[in-house]
């Protein structure tokens, strides 16, 4: 009886054999299933980064380093090292960056390696190669900033001196404008990432 | 027999130099933690046991039962008269039924 | 008619002779009984082949079925002691069926 | 529920009060009453003690203990609280273990992480911690853990030496003599994982197990302290890398009792899917697990190509392909694209192209029967007493999941029951594991409908709704939740401070540690070939065995 | 050769016996027998040499082995009976003398040398009958007798835990 | 002879035996590999149960501190020649568990792997190329790292 | 001379080598199908060299020998080891010419080789000076007592029906007829054939869950190569005997020749595998109580059923 039943397994077993088996791709050359929003190397857009920190500060595992730049207000830009990072993908999701973020990790390769020593380890990194040409033409873009800025914050000034004079004047007081909140930074949770 | 003993005494020696060759391709690098027992990756905690506590005599008593049963059968072989065939079955039928009987008796043993 | 494999049957009997009552532990002493019988073979051999005494094959085989059965008897009672008292040694099991 | 109060009114407390439905929050005025209490509430039927969670406050000079019991039949819970002081020789406390055996390890822990003293425990030694933390609190608030570091880094054989010191300590003085000997399951090992099963045995008669534990310690719970309440998932997820998703849902229920959030109906049925996808990832290397520990590779195989499938609608809907980290506070972290489904449903018919064989060959395999019908057999008693749970407690026959004791995300709306044997024994272990499995591509098929029909009358908008925002600071609380994770029940329990970035105290239970208690009772007197297999049949993973 | 051979084997099983670890005294002795029976081969009785290998090597070397298992890597020491050996040396004399001195009384009639095994089978099958019961019994007898002692066993390892 | 000598040293490059021994959530990933569909016996790899036969040595992720002393032990009673392979974040830093207060942090500056493999855990895929670098060191004859340097040698386990 | 030269190539160990190569590739190519995967692909032709270059790696690997072992002992094992189950490929006709060894007495001559290999392996594992050895060990001979004398029985089926010991003589004896009368006899071969070979689901002794690798636990490198070298020659052994004494050897269909002979182990070969995928490992005690309430008593009513089958069919032969 018993006999019979192993038999009747065995049968059933050699089934397995007219299957097809799934692994018909070398793997070396080819991912058997790599999706949109598979999560891999970063690449990070440096020309719309606005060095805001929000993906070192949310970095679990402190993988990111922030790369000071020349410039004043997008003076840092993520480095990511990618042997301590655990592609989780939360830097990502915390870059306010619209319409592209500017760390971006889905879509990347999947066989990032590296060498065996520690300090091979170590030097595992995604660099931001800024050309100088950028840094330069963001510095004389900066300084016209600069200049229009001060030019505008003089007119400002005298705007409002003559504002606050008009109301003086005026005797009645007008609705002060609206401060436009600064960043702080906080992620933008009820943005999903669009697959 | 001579050829035989030749043939053994030729692969004992094809045998040892396939071994030696193989030895002698191998690495060598001993060191004392290399050298010690594997005990799943951790120093062993305790010793190797001298001897086995081992329940199974009564099976050790039935193999040498039945392979002197076996050997009997051995010399049946060549009988060719009718009466010994039928002997050696009635044999194989006695010694079929002693054994169930005794692994019955033993298993009755071990429930109680 | 002394043929000179017979000495050597001889010392093998001799050789169990004393293996049995040296009185050491149980396994030693089934060897020397082997011993014992395998002489009694070797010399039951020797005689069919150099004096053609055949019927001597037959008895060798019974010697061997003998053996073996002895063997198997004598080692149960062995596991049985060691089991019951835990002895190795013969010559202690005296004293621990007086316990 | 009103007899425990009333119960609970016989002596001092603080405060008694209704948590959620089926708890009752109480705190004790002095920790003295508290065996008294605890053997009133086990004669009213609350039997199982879910486990014990000391939280250090430095500036209140207290530890707060935490003691869930529970009732598996009537689902009737208390949360029990009580103070004990601080400083080390007074930190003290009657110990719950004679009436609880289920408590010795919890215990054990509290004492080896915080320092609590349990009086008159029967076995009082440190447990899970690795060398160099004996006779130290790690987890104690204070704790300077940096220090400590430091001093490892420097000098790391210290932590080996140490390692050898317990090797000698610990070691059995055996008669050289005799034919006992202690051999060592794991942690190199073909079936075992890291963890080592320290077996003293006769021959192959196994006279007693003790296992030693810790070989994958993390230190979770005070992880997640240095984390911010997002970060904090991934270690959460880390729990154990099989079933991943459930206990983050169950650390961002507790987020969001905080938070005061509620998330949206399709977050809640998203929820429900990636779980249960979670849940047959693990049950299916648990079933392969069972057969490849009884020298059987073909299930394992078998069970790992199925799971690939299953693995890929994680992989497109997150990116990853078993880290996922798709659950966050306030809902599901990525939006769902409805061409995903139809990974989903390649890998329901990969399922159900496979299940067939897998119940014909496997299920019923007469070897299986032979070998697993009478071994490692637990009775409802014991699941009771040592508080037991998931797929062992219902291989006994206790009608406990808590998807249905206590329904979270959207599991009080899909059609369910309990999968339960009676027998405990290993092969029905197996059975209900199997059971489960069918059950939750069920449950896989239900949610899937409900989301689609959803989708197609426009009540859940798949890219905008699933998350809700929770805020990056937390008010001052605590809360409690439980999932049913692949192995049994997770009990989380979260404390914040007021305006704190990361948690305070995260309690993590999880049903591995209970069930290797188990082994040594259940492993008595059997021979070295039950090793591999009540092991395996108890589903344990390491992960959640040592946090 | 047969000389060379025999004397090999006298050496192993003096190997045997006075060896003091139990796993090499099994094997000289292993080897003895495995010698004794190419021995009976070269004296044309080739069953029985192979007998001799078969139940040895195969058969009494597995219950020598439980032995030793039993035993452990080493013999226990024991109290030497000196006058065993005196006792064996004058045996050994005595039976060489006894031989050597009446060889010729010992001239039997040399019969015709047949094939040995046709002669077994005729000569022996009419008692292979009581040989199997005699095996049936023992057996039957074996296994009920371990079965009583392990009832024993059990009733007095209870009878202490009662104590 | 030296066609001989090169074809066992291509042999040893073409078969890689590991030791079966897990201290992280990596090995989930490599179970993976050995499954159906990456099935990392087309290219000659194969879990053997005791490191006595194995070839390479596989870092699964994280090491505690209770298990180091069982994997250098691991290591150490593996016959030459043999690679060391690291999976993982939690073998270059701690990864996720870097604040964690058990975890070793540098198990590569310990036992030096021949291969890093990136990631958390690593594709299947990435591991399997992982392994096929330890080939490609194998037949360019580089030593492996551990052999060259490390703390391992120092320490007493 | 030729005898020598028998002994390195052909039936010995040259043979051998191949042998192991071809059915251990067989082996993995067969298994990895039924798992549902590929098995070894990227060396040489459907991966062919794969084994190759493992057995070769095993053979040039460093030997540990660990200290508090005998030495000698430890390494003349495998070498014995191999030796042994070398030696009954002498008696079998491989070809209607070429057994090396003709002899009256060839079948016993080759249960008893066979029946000499667990004591070497017990040796080996009681010599590793480790626990697990030393378990896998006595699992070797417990595993032996319980199927050594059901094969022995199921074995000698044959000669009793054909009256000879003669392993040529069987084979030229053989018939049709005589394999229907042979088939519980080779089907108890088989299941015992199993267990000799440490094969699932009684691959007790070297049960890898439970006593991490039995005996070969302590062996490397070179060592270990001889063990598995052993292994897979006794597999030929086994197979050969079991083609010679029930399919009867070389003869086929439409030719008789090797390939025949090779085709009929291959397919024994094959059997057992499915088996392997199929059914899990049992425990040492149920192996011994199914040995000996089933497989010994069955086998020795096979052998009156043989007598009978003798007088009543074959009276003339
Ligand atoms: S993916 Fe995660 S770990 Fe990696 S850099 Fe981004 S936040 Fe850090
Ligand atoms: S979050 Fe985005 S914008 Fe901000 S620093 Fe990082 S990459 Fe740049
Ligand atoms: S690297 Fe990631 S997957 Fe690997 S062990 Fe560490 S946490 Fe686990």
């Amino acid at each position: 009886m018993l006999l019979i039943d192993i038999v009747k397994k065995m049968v059933r077993v050699s089934k397995a054999l007219m299957v097809k088996s799934p692994a018909q791709v070398d793997v070396r050359y080819e991912a058997m299933h790599h999706p949109a929003r598979y999560r891999g190397e970063h690449t990070v857009d440096y020309e719309t980064c606005i060095g805001c920190d929000a993906c070192n500060k949310i970095c679990p595992v402190h993988a990111i380093t922030m790369k000071h730049l020349p410039l004043k207000k997008q003076n840092i830009v993520p480095e990511v090292n990618l042997s301590v990072c655990i592609f989780c993908g939360l830097c990502e999701d915390a870059c306010p960056t619209k319409p592209e973020k500017s760390i971006v990790l889905s879509g990347g390769r999947y066989d990032m390696l590296s060498g065996g020593w520690h300090e091979e380890q170590n030097d595992f990194w995604v660099n931001v190669d800024i050309p100088q040409s950028y840094i330069d033409s963001r510095l004389e873009a900066e300084d016209a900033a600069r200049v229009k800025k001060e030019m505008a914050a003089k007119k400002r000034a005298a705007q409002a001196a003559a504002k606050a004079e008009a109301a003086k004047r005026a005797e009645a007081g007008e609705e002060p404008k609206k401060e436009q909140k600064p960043f702080d930074g906080t992620p933008d949770f009820s943005k999903g990432v669009e697959g | 027999m001579e050829t035989f003993l030749i043939y053994a005494a030729s692969v004992a020696l094809a045998v040892f130099l396939l071994y030696f060759l193989g030895v002698a391709l191998a690495p060598y690098a001993p060191d004392i933690i290399k050298n010690d027992h594997f005990e799943c990756g951790l120093p062993a905690s305790s010793e190797v046991p001298k001897k086995a506590n081992f329940g199974f005599f009564v099976y050790a008593i039935m193999f040498i039962v039945a392979d002197m049963t076996g050997l009997f059968f051995t010399l049946f072989v060549y009988t060719d008269s009718q009466q010994g065939t039928l002997m050696a079955s009635l044999f194989a039928f006695i010694v079929a039924f002693a054994i169930i009987l005794a692994t019955k008796e033993h298993r009755y043993a071990e429930n109680t | 008619m002394f043929n000179i494999e017979m000495f050597f049957a001889f010392g093998l009997f001799s050789l169990g002779l004393y293996g049995v009552s040296s009185g050491r532990d149980f396994l030693r002493i089934f060897f020397s009984l082997e011993m014992l019988l395998n002489a009694v073979i070797m010399m039951l051999a020797i005689t069919a082949h150099h004096l053609g005494m055949t019927q001597n094959i037959v008895l060798a085989y019974l010697v061997i079925v003998l053996a073996t059965l002895e063997a198997a008897a004598g080692l149960l009672i062995f596991a049985a002691a060691n089991k019951v008292s835990g002895v190795i040694i013969p010559d202690e099991l005296n004293g621990e069926v007086e316990k | 529920m009103k007899k425990i109060k009333a119960i609970l009114e016989n002596f001092d407390t603080e405060y008694v009060e209704d948590y959620k439905k089926i708890w009752i929050k109480a705190k004790l005025q002095s920790s003295d009453a508290l065996l008294a209490v605890a053997k009133a509430v086990q004669d009213e039927g609350l039997r199982s003690l879910s486990t014990v969670s000391p939280t250090d406050f430095p500036d209140r000079e207290t530890i707060e203990l935490n003691y869930f019991f529970e009732d598996l039949q009537t689902k009737r819970n208390l949360w029990l609280k009580c103070d004990i002081p601080r400083e080390l020789e007074k930190c003290e406390i009657a110990s719950l273990t004679p009436l609880f055996p289920g408590a010795e390890w919890h215990e054990r822990e509290a004492y080896s992480m915080f320092g609590v003293k349990f009086l008159n425990h029967p076995d009082l030694r440190p447990i899970i911690v690795s060398e160099d933390f004996i006779g130290k609190t790690p987890f104690r608030r204070d704790f300077d853990w940096e220090q400590h570091e430091e001093d490892v880094a420097k000098n790391v054989q210290a932590i080996v030496d140490a390692f050898k010191d317990e090797q000698a300590t610990n070691e059995v003085n055996l008669d050289p003599e005799s034919s006992e000997t202690v051999l060592n399951w794991g942690p190199t090992h073909p079936a075992s994982g890291p963890i080592r099963l320290r077996v003293h045995c006769d021959g192959e008669e196994i006279i007693s197990i003790d296992p030693d534990i810790g070989y994958v310690w993390r230190a979770l719970e005070s992880l997640v302290t240095k984390k911010d309440f997002v970060g904090a998932i991934v270690a959460v997820e880390r729990l154990c890398f099989m079933d991943n998703i459930n206990s983050m849902v169950g650390y961002c229920m507790a987020v969001e009792e905080i938070a005061g959030t509620e998330i949206t109906e399709f977050a809640k049925w998203m929820r429900v899917i990636l779980g249960e996808v979670a849940r047959i990832s693990s049950h299916f290397m648990g079933l392969g697990g069972f057969f490849m520990n009884l020298g059987l590779h073909t299930l394992f195989m078998w069970n790992l190509g199925t799971r690939e499938f299953f693995l890929d609608f994680l992989e497109s809907y997150s990116g990853a392909r078993i880290a996922t980290a798709s659950i966050e506070p306030g809902g599901v972290r990525y939006g769902l694209d409805m061409t995903m489904f139809d990974e989903l449903q390649k890998a329901l018919d990969q399922f159900d192209n496979t299940v067939d064989d897998i119940e014909m060959i496997f299920v019923n395999n007469p070897t299986m029967k032979v070998r697993a019908k009478d071994v490692g057999v637990l009775s409802a008693d014991e699941v009771e007493d040592y508080a037991l749970c998931g797929i062992v407690a219902r291989a006994s026959g206790v009608k406990t999941d808590i998807r249905i004791d206590e329904p979270y995300a959207a599991y009080d709306q899909v059609d369910m029951d309990y999968v339960t044997r009676s027998n405990g024994a290993a092969a029905d272990r197996f059975k209900v594991l199997f059971g489960e499995l069918k059950q939750s591509v069920d449950i896989i098929k239900q949610a899937k409908k409900r989301i689609e029909e959803g989708v197609a009358s426009g009540e859940f908008n798949p890219t905008k709704d699933h998350m809700v925002k929770v805020p990056k600071k937390l008010p001052a609380g605590e809360a409690l939740s439980r999932v049913e994770w692949a192995r049994g029940e997770v009990l989380m329990h979260l404390v914040t401070e007021e305006k704190a970035k990361s948690p305070y105290r995260l309690k993590l239970k999880a049903p591995s540690f209970n069930h290797t208690m188990m082994l040594n009772k259940l492993l008595e007197g059997q021979t070295l070939s039950d090793i591999p297999l009540v092991f395996g049949s108890l589903y344990v993973c390491q992960g959640d065995l040592d946090r | 050769m047969t000389i060379l051979l025999l004397t090999i084997v006298l050496a192993l099983a003096a190997a045997s016996l006075t060896i003091k670890r139990s796993v090499p005294a099994m094997v000289s002795f292993a080897l003895m027998m495995f010698l004794l029976g190419i021995f009976y081969m070269t004296l044309d009785a080739k069953v029985l040499g192979l007998f001799q290998i078969f139940v040895y090597t195969g058969g009494i070397i597995v219950l020598m082995l439980f032995g030793v298992t039993i035993i452990g890597v080493a013999f226990p020491q024991a109290k030497s009976r000196p006058w065993s050996a005196v006792a064996a040396v004058l045996v050994f004399v005595a039976l060489v003398a006894l031989f050597v001195r009446g060889a010729d009384k010992l001239q039997l009639t040399a019969g015709q040398a047949t094939e040995d095994v046709h002669l077994f089978a005729a000569q022996f099958s009419d008692f292979v009958i009581l040989f199997a019961l005699i095996g049936s019994s023992l057996l039957y007898g074996t296994v009920k007798m371990a079965g009583l002692l392990k009832a024993r066993k059990k009733s007095t390892a209870k009878g202490e835990r009662d104590v | 002879m030296l066609r001989i000598l090169d074809f066992f040293d291509y042999a040893k490059s073409e078969s890689l035996w590991m030791a079966h021994f897990c201290t992280g959530c990596c090995s989930l990933e490599m179970a993976a590999a050995m499954g159906p569909r990456y099935d990392w016996e087309r290219y000659g790899y194969m879990p053997t149960p005791t490191p006595r036969q194995a070839d390479i040595l596989m870092i699964t992720g994280l090491v505690s501190k209770k298990i180091l002393p069982a994997l250098l032990r691991t290591y150490a009673q593996m016959p030459e020649p043999k690679y060391v392979v690291a999976l993982g974040a939690c073998s270059f830093d701690g990864g996720p568990y870097n604040d964690s207060l058990a975890v070793i942090k540098n198990p590569t500056e310990i036992l030096p792997a021949d291969v890093f493999i990136a990631g958390c855990p690593p594709k299947p895929e990435a591991i399997i190329e992982g392994l096929e670098q330890v080939k490609q060191k194998m037949k360019d004859k580089i030593p492996s790292a551990a052999s060259q340097g490390g703390l391992w040698k120092e320490m007493e386990y | 001379m030729n005898t020598v030269i028998d002994a390195f190539l052909f039936p010995g160990l040259f043979y051998a080598l191949v042998w192991t190569v071809l059915l251990y590739w067989f082996f993995r190519k067969f298994m990895a199908p039924l798992h549902k995967r590929v098995g070894p692909h990227f060396n040489g032709p459907y991966g062919s060299y794969q084994t190759l270059f493992d057995l070769s790696k095993l053979l040039t690997k460093e030997s540990i020998t660990p200290d508090g072992v005998n030495p000698y002992l430890f390494s003349i094992m495998p070498i014995l080891a191999v030796i042994t189950a070398l030696l009954p490929t002498a008696f079998i006709p491989w070809t209607p010419s070429y057994p090396v060894v003709e002899s009256e007495y060839g079948l016993l001559a080759l249960i008893v080789l066979i029946g000499i290999e667990p004591f070497l392996l017990f040796l080996t594992g009681f010599g590793s000076d480790n626990k697990y050895s030393f378990l896998g060990g006595i699992r070797v001979l417990t595993q032996s007592i319980s199927m050594e004398t059901a094969f022995f029985l199921a074995a000698l089926s044959p000669a009793l029906l054909f009256g000879t010991l003669n392993l040529s003589e069987i084979v030229d004896q053989s018939s049709w007829g005589s394999f229907l009368v042979l088939i519980p006899g080779f089907f108890l071969y088989f299941i015992t054939l199993l267990g000799l070979l440490e094969q699932p689901p009684f691959n007790i002794p070297d049960a890898e869950q439970e006593i991490v690798y039995g005996f070969y636990t302590e062996y490397s490198g070179t060592n270990y190569f001889m063990l598995k070298l052993a292994e897979f020659t006794e597999f030929m052994a086994v197979f050969a005997g079991a083609a010679t004494l029930f399919l009867g050897a070389y003869k086929g269909l439409f030719f008789d020749n090797y390939l025949c002979f090779f085709i009929k182990m291959l397919l024994m070969a094959i059997v057992m595998m499915i088996l392997r995928a199929a059914t899990p490992r049992i425990t040492l005690k149920q192996m011994l109580h199914f040995s000996w309430r089933y497989l010994v008593p069955i086998s020795l009513l096979n052998l009156a059923w043989v007598m009978l089958a003798k007088n009543l069919f074959f009276a003339g032969v």
